[in-house]
């Protein structure tokens, strides 16, 4: 062929000459943003991230990325109330994902497959104290450990777990999954001294050359009013009782039973009435549902299982076998206020569950630790006002849930390594937040949640088996798939593929995209169709 | 040169009579121009086609106005006006028709035109004889090739050969012949009295 | 083979010895019978790899032939009056692309008035636009032109017109000798197209070009034209060396030695004047005739020398610039009047209307004793006119006078026939 | 249950890839490598859906011939914001002609290939509402009447943009354009029987006819896929917005396309030999106003008063889609 026609016919993929992107004036940038899942979360995990773990099938690396947070999946992906699920975009689109049954079937799936955590780092030859092997001290000394240090826990009970094993009945939390993960922990080389009491701290600090200490203990003691009663009345507190359920010998409580209080422990209390074979297990609550502290799930279950609620009562008197229950009615603030009307019930045996308050005997001797309101004052990093000693879980000012209490040990952690390093706070910025309003969700598929297989009422109420099941390794995936990846990148080729001018370049897996500005006219149609809300537009600066 | 004017209806092969006779003219090793008046006539509409018969090449392309033969291949055109407008005085006449010169009232046009210059063929009837169809066109060539001698019998009868097949080839074939032999004979009865020779060549 | 053949089968037995590969038919008279001629050619299996398709108007057939061609195949189309205006934007498309499209023109007017005979008006029409246009004399001119047309397209990357006068050439039975398929071959090598659409190596044909180059690309279409000047009488050389006859070229001469008269034609015509020529001469007129074969581009040098001894030059032509004068009659005039030659333009035959020797005779005697108009129109019907002017004149508002004109003449032929 | 006959549920099937989804099952558009028939530095408006549907189509179509491919393009914006001279957008075997002849040339480079025996290249002709409905028509019915084997492509923006925005056989009723002004007692463009140029071509009973949305690229491949599958004539039709022209945000190119689906003003559907073989059903169902309000061509419908005569008339005919079609899953309509 000769000499191509001048000007009328040309090489092809000649235009790259000519740069569009001079006629921009808003440039696309790639951002991340905090998934509302994320914000949540109480022990801070980064679940958007183990749950593109696990989209891909990877569950080990998505348990991986779990622990950095968080050592106690399994408990958590049971006991947590999981806020993330409240904060999830996608339950404005269809429902929540699933986050709880994805994290339990991964703390699940590590302990059968005998996954174990990160090795520590080198030893730093500092040592730490940690009083009570709950969940906030679990999880304190998983994390120290993890750093270097050397961590020492004393237990006053006689095995570890603290409210997870005492406060909270097996049919929510089989205790071979508190072994299991307290056994992972100890694995890295933590000692857990249990039966062994910390009275003395600053003692014990120094008897044990400790450089800095955790304290832990929790809020193990009811809370105590006064009801008139009959020397003959049977008048048991909630954690004595739950406590007592995981005894050889459990308390003798008749077959009418009343729980007095509307919090998660009433809960707990009559459902392990009814599992001990009270044929009535009713619940005494001096205001009305919409204000009962139990989490509504809880109630829901309890309900179910044939647990019955006196709302707007208070018990004015207990007698022998029988209670007598004053009528209340709120006030415009919403407080509850006595009528002087009374009836009477029959009860058997009645279960105060009413609060728990922290023993904080121990800090007596310690007088620059202030406390306050029943709690230890803690400053931002989670020191009392004597340097060295951290507190954190139901004994500071905080939700006491399990999570809050995991999330404190972390903290602390972090706090207590750089307090032994002497190093200032290096705080890490937070992206902004991956609101709904940030998605296009046409691009999601719909996928209803799954719903996790539950223990039918009859088998509930005769055994402490486990209620809530888990889920296979097939719906799991699902679930995990259901997420929409708020606020970060997760390739779907999207703006590759819908820019009219070709200005995007893909990376290749797990590189993501680059913009080329030399083509980019700036339309904007990548962010309008990115999915999760990772692209923004910038003004060009002219 | 000796031009030819054929006159007919669209439906009569008017053209076609007028390539034939050029085929055969070029069978004789003449030169020879065929040419229809151009138009888009339609079947039933008075047609008139052309014909050149030289030694020389052909150059022109001026129409037929002095025609030195007429082929009228429907006698229902006679009284038509200008039907023999330009005839030369040594002209010839060919009529397709059953009837004699004078039933069709016609002696008056052709009255100076010298004797055995006019003769009439009942080209139809052969045609529909030996075809089975009224086409009188490539009938007509044999009279006309006896009446002139512009052309030769065996050139017209390798004309038809070559544009037909078929029955409709047999049957032009046995056809022209016939009507060759017939004007020949109707000729040769006409000179026995006027001692007249046929067949002279063209100009 | 020398046969005695309808200028339109001829042509079309011509085509076919030059192998196109693609041919697109759409009927027109006088068109007609060349289409139907290939295509029969193609059934018959005697043109063989041939696509033979049929369009849905002209501009089709110039744009499937503009696909073809740009495809690297030879495609070849034929088309009459209408036919080509209609097409009209695709044949300015075919040489801007530089596309070496073989198209054959049966001339014939352009409408309104409708009329399906004979003149030039369609092929003047699209006199600019960028082909080469050819015209034949006979028929057998019309044969080998379109052998050659095929090979200089194909050699200049632009396509060419062959233009033959429709019914009077394309209807006529005349003798004719066909060459043989090993004659063309050898004359007429295969297609190399210079641009081709190719997946394996992708070119955009067919840019926009703005001012900034618009210029460049119409003078480079220019060189090319006159490029050809140079290789149409090459060819035709060549043509007879391997033919064995002379045809084509750019002009051609009949008896215009010592000639003080010289007609100039373009067509058929020139056969009727080479007569007249002859019948002139014997009464001792200096007369002769230049025809061109070429009329784009205009092959001026050519022209001149053939016209250098000429006292007086007369245009006989088939067309008319209405509003100006005659075409060829003005390019005529433009080469030879600053050296004091006069030209004369006669507009003739159109519609159809025929051109007798006698007024030929007639009118290139007034032009000898200069008796004749500039521009004048052979046999025009004076009375017809006259009365309708005179008629326009009273008044402004009456029908389009050419209906009027019509009906008087449809009158006096009645009164003739 | 194995991984791979997993759903990718962040995706689904509207996104045009994922790190996750099988290889085969995603798009063209999604490959690292993808062939970019119409590359970069084109001068089309930012935003212009025509650019998207061009590449979207061509490279699947390159894909699905082993990029033995040659294309034909009519006059109009497609044509002059991709080769205005010295450079060429295309990166394929491209031809542009005139405004009127794209299918016509396209018969012919066919025609050219056939005879040449290059049987495996396959030809393109692309062309805009004008080209292909209004001036191109008649070359158009031409070559599906003949079922010559080209695959003639539509980019529908429903004007004459590249000559700022004339009224089209394809603008849809009550639109402005710049010969429909939005005054007067009827304004934009008259409520008319409109040209829908794929129930036109399927008159034709040629081998394949669908229509295809910049919105739903799975479905758009697909159909180009199975066009270059089948040999003979064949129709896709592919509605491009054009923020210029519908005065829209140029962020909302695709945005529109997938509203025009939603609303059942533009169905998505395939046929063969003149019978709708598939339709592509709605998923979101949305008034026409979603699709309306978004565009300036549109906004005298909304002035005050809001012309809401004019847009019951047009979800009526959103309406009667849904049932001619079938739009919501339910069989097409009998007898249509």
């Amino acid at each position: 062929m000769s000499e191509l026609p001048f000007a009328v016919t040309l090489d092809a993929g000649s235009s790259r000459a000519n740069h569009t992107g001079t006629w921009r004036v808003e440039r696309p940038v790639y951002v991340d943003r905090l998934p509302p899942c994320n914000d949540a979360c109480p022990a801070g995990e980064n679940i958007q991230h183990w749950l593109y773990d696990a989209e891909a099938g990877s569950y080990e690396a998505a348990w991986r990325t779990l622990v950095e947070d968080n050592p106690l999946p399994a408990i958590c992906g049971r006991v947590c109330f999981h806020p993330c699920e409240a904060a999830c975009n996608r339950g404005k689109l269809d429902e929540a994902v699933g986050i709880h049954a994805v994290e339990r079937f991964l703390g699940d799936a590590a302990i059968a497959q005998g996954w174990r955590l990160p090795a520590p780092a080198a030893p730093s030859g500092r040592r730490v104290l940690v009083v009570g092997a709950g969940p906030s001290g679990l999880s304190v000394a998983y994390h120290l450990t993890r750093l270097g240090h050397e961590v020492e826990i004393r237990e006053a009970a006689p095995r570890p777990g603290g409210m997870l094993r005492y406060g909270i009945p097996k049919y929510r939390l089989p205790r071979e999954v508190i072994d299991a993960e307290v056994a992972k922990i100890g694995n890295l080389g933590v000692v857990i001294r249990c039966g062994l009491a910390v009275t003395d701290i600053a003692g014990s600090m120094e008897e044990g050359g400790f450089d800095a200490a955790y304290l832990a203990f929790g809020a193990q003691l009811s809370h105590r009013v006064q009801i008139p009663a009959a020397d003959s009345a049977r008048v048991l507190d909630a954690l004595a009782f739950l406590a007592g359920t995981e005894a050889a010998e459990p308390p003798a409580i008749g077959r009418r039973v009343v729980v007095y209080g509307g919090g998660d422990t009433a809960m707990d209390a009559a459902r392990s009435a009814k599992r001990l074979g009270a044929t009535e297990a009713v619940i005494v609550y001096r205001r009305n549902r919409e204000r009962m502290p139990a989490h509504p799930v809880e109630v829901e279950e309890a309900l179910a299982e044939g647990v019955t609620v006196r709302w707007l009562s208070t018990i004015a008197r207990v007698n022998r076998d029988r209670i007598v229950i004053e009528k209340m009615e709120l006030d415009t603030a919403g407080f509850p206020q006595p009528t002087g009307e009374f009836t009477e019930l029959g009860a058997d045996c009645v279960i105060l569950a009413l609060g728990q308050d922290a023993d904080l005997a121990p800090l007596a001797a310690l007088e620059d630790v202030e406390v306050r309101d029943g709690a230890v004052v803690v400053d931002a990093h989670l020191m009392t006002g004597r340097p060295g000693v951290f507190a954190g879980g139901d004994m500071v000012p905080a939700d006491r849930t399990v999570t809050v209490a995991i999330g404190h040990g972390k903290r602390a952690a972090r706090n207590i390594d750089r307090w032994l390093a002497g190093a200032p706070e290096a705080a890490a910025p937070r992206h902004n937040l991956a609101a709904f309003d940030k998605l296009n969700t046409w691009y999601y598929a719909d996928a209803p949640r799954t719903v996790q297989p539950e223990l039918e009422a009859v088998r509930r109420q005769t055994g402490f088996e486990e209620v809530v099941g888990g889920l296979d390794g097939s719906n799991a995936l699902y679930e995990a798939r259901r997420c929409l990846s708020c606020g970060n990148c997760f390739e779907c080729d999207n703006c590759y593929g819908v820019c009219p001018d070709n200005a995007v370049s893909k990376l290749g897996p797990g590189e993501r995209y680059a913009f080329d500005y030399d083509y980019c006219k700036g339309c904007g149609i990548c962010v309008a169709e990115c999915p999760c809300g990772a692209i923004v537009m910038v003004p060009e600066l002219i | 040169m000796f031009q030819v004017r054929i006159h007919g209806r669209g439906g009569q092969g008017v053209v076609t009579a007028a390539e034939l006779l050029a085929v055969a003219a070029f069978n004789d090793g003449r030169h020879a121009q065929a040419f229809p008046s151009f138009g888009s006539e339609r079947t039933g509409a008075p047609v008139v086609s052309f014909c050149r018969i030289s030694e020389r090449e052909i150059r022109t392309r001026s129409p037929i106005d002095e025609p030195d033969a007429l082929v009228i291949q429907d006698a229902t055109l006679l009284h038509q006006v200008g039907l023999f407008s330009g005839l030369r005085p040594q002209g010839y006449v060919l009529v397709n028709t059953k009837k004699s010169l004078a039933e069709i009232g016609v002696a008056g046009f052709v009255a100076e035109l010298p004797k055995g210059h006019v003769l009439t063929l009942r080209a139809t009837e052969i045609a529909l004889q030996h075809l089975g169809r009224p086409l009188p066109n490539a009938v007509l060539l044999g009279g006309f090739a006896a009446l002139t001698g512009a052309v030769s019998l065996a050139a017209v009868v390798t004309a038809i050969e070559d544009r037909f097949s078929g029955p409709m080839r047999e049957g032009n074939v046995t056809a022209v012949t016939e009507a060759f032999n017939q004007t020949r004979a109707e000729l040769e009865g006409a000179a026995t009295l006027e001692r007249r020779s046929v067949g002279a060549a063209p100009d | 083979m020398l046969r005695q053949i309808e200028g339109s089968r001829a042509v079309g037995e011509s085509v076919a010895l030059c192998r196109p590969r693609v041919v697109c038919a759409y009927p027109i008279s006088p068109q007609t019978h060349i289409i139907e001629g290939v295509g029969a050619l193609v059934k018959s299996g005697r043109l063989r790899s041939c696509e033979f398709i049929n369009v849905e108007s002209e501009f089709a057939a110039m744009s499937v032939s503009i696909g073809a061609s740009a495809a690297g195949v030879r495609a070849y189309t034929a088309t009459s009056s209408q036919g080509l205006l209609y097409m009209a934007e695709a044949v300015f498309n075919a040489s801007g692309l530089g596309l070496p499209i073989v198209m054959t023109v049966a001339n014939r007017a352009v409408g309104a008035p409708i009329n399906i005979w004979n003149d030039h008006s369609d092929a003047m029409a699209l006199r600019d636009s960028g082909w080469i246009q050819l015209f034949a004399e006979t028929n057998q001119e019309a044969v080998d032109l379109h052998i050659q047309a095929f090979r200089l397209a194909e050699e200049l990357s632009a396509p060419v017109m062959v233009c033959m006068d429709g019914f009077i050439l394309t209807h006529a039975v005349e003798r004719v000798e066909i060459p043989t398929q090993e004659q063309v071959d050898r004359f007429l090598p295969p297609f190399a197209p210079q641009q081709v659409l190719d997946p394996a190596a992708p070119v955009s044909i067919g840019a926009m070009v703005g001012p900034e180059a618009f210029t460049e690309v119409r003078y480079l279409a220019q060189a090319r034209q006159l490029e050809a000047l140079d290789r149409i009488p090459e060819l035709a050389s060549e043509f007879e060396r391997v033919l064995g006859r002379p045809s084509g070229g750019l002009v051609s001469a009949y008896r215009n030695e010592d000639a003080e008269t010289t007609v100039v034609a373009l067509g058929s015509i020139v056969g009727t004047i080479k007569d007249v020529v002859d019948q002139m001469r014997e009464q001792g007129t200096k007369i002769g005739v230049v025809s061109l074969t070429t009329f784009r581009p205009y092959p001026e040098q050519a022209l001149a020398e053939a016209l250098e001894d000429a006292h007086r030059v007369v245009v006989v032509e088939k067309a008319f610039a209405i509003g100006g004068r005659g075409i060829l009659g003005a390019d005529v005039d433009a080469l030879v009047s600053d050296r004091g030659t006069r030209t004369y333009t006669v507009v003739a035959g159109l519609g159809g209307r025929a051109i007798t020797e006698a007024a030929l005779r007639r009118v290139f005697g007034e032009a000898i004793r200069g008796e004749l108009d500039r521009v004048s129109f052979l046999d025009l019907d004076r009375g017809v006119v006259d009365r309708e002017l005179a008629r326009m004149a009273q008044d402004p508002r009456t029908a389009p006078s050419v209906e009027r004109v019509l009906r008087d003449v449809r009158e006096s032929a009645a009164r003739i026939v | 249950m194995t991984e791979q006959t997993i759903k990718f549920y962040q995706v689904g099937s509207f996104a045009v890839g994922n790190r996750l989804v099988d290889p085969h099952l995603r798009t063209v558009q999604s490959d690292r490598v993808r062939p970019n028939a119409l590359t970069s530095g084109h001068r089309a408006c930012q935003g212009c859906g025509e650019a998207l549907g061009a590449r979207y189509v061509l490279d699947a179509a390159l894909a699905a011939t082993d990029r033995k491919l040659v294309v034909v393009n009519a006059t109009g914006c497609l044509e002059v914001f991709s080769t205005p001279y010295p450079e060429t957008s295309w990166q394929v075997a491209w031809m542009h002609s005139l405004f009127g002849n794209a299918a016509a040339v396209a018969t012919g480079v066919a025609a050219a290939l056939k005879v040449r025996g290059e049987t495996a290249t396959r030809v393109i002709a692309q062309a805009g509402d004008g080209g292909a409905a209004d001036i191109g028509f008649g070359c158009l019915s031409g070559m599906f009447e003949r079922n010559d084997d080209v695959l003639f492509v539509c980019y529908d923006n429903q004007a004459y943009m590249n000559t700022g925005v004339q009224r089209s056989g394809a603008t849809p009723a009550a639109a402005r354009t710049a010969t429909t002004e939005a005054i007067g007692r009827e304004p934009g463009n008259a409520f008319g029987q409109g040209k829908n140029l794929p129930l036109l071509a399927m008159a034709h009973e040629i081998p394949y006819v669908a229509t295809a949305s910049v919105a739903d690229l799975h479905d758009l491949e697909a159909k180009v896929e199975r066009a270059m599958g089948l040999r003979g004539a064949r129709y896709l039709h592919v509605l491009v917005p054009c923020p210029l022209g519908w005065g829209s945000a140029s962020r909302d190119t695709i945005r529109l396309a997938r509203l025009a689906c939603e609303t059942g003003l533009f169905p998505l559907f395939e046929a063969a030999h003149g019978e709708i073989l598939a339709t592509t059903p709605i998923r979101r169902p949305v008034r026409v106003e979603a699709y309306l309000r978004p565009q300036r061509r549109f906004a005298h419908l909304f002035a005050e008063p809001p012309r809401t005569d004019d847009i019951a008339r047009i979800q009526a005919i959103a309406d009667r889609n849904i049932r001619r079609f079938g739009l919501l899953g339910l069989p097409p309509e009998e007898g249509r």
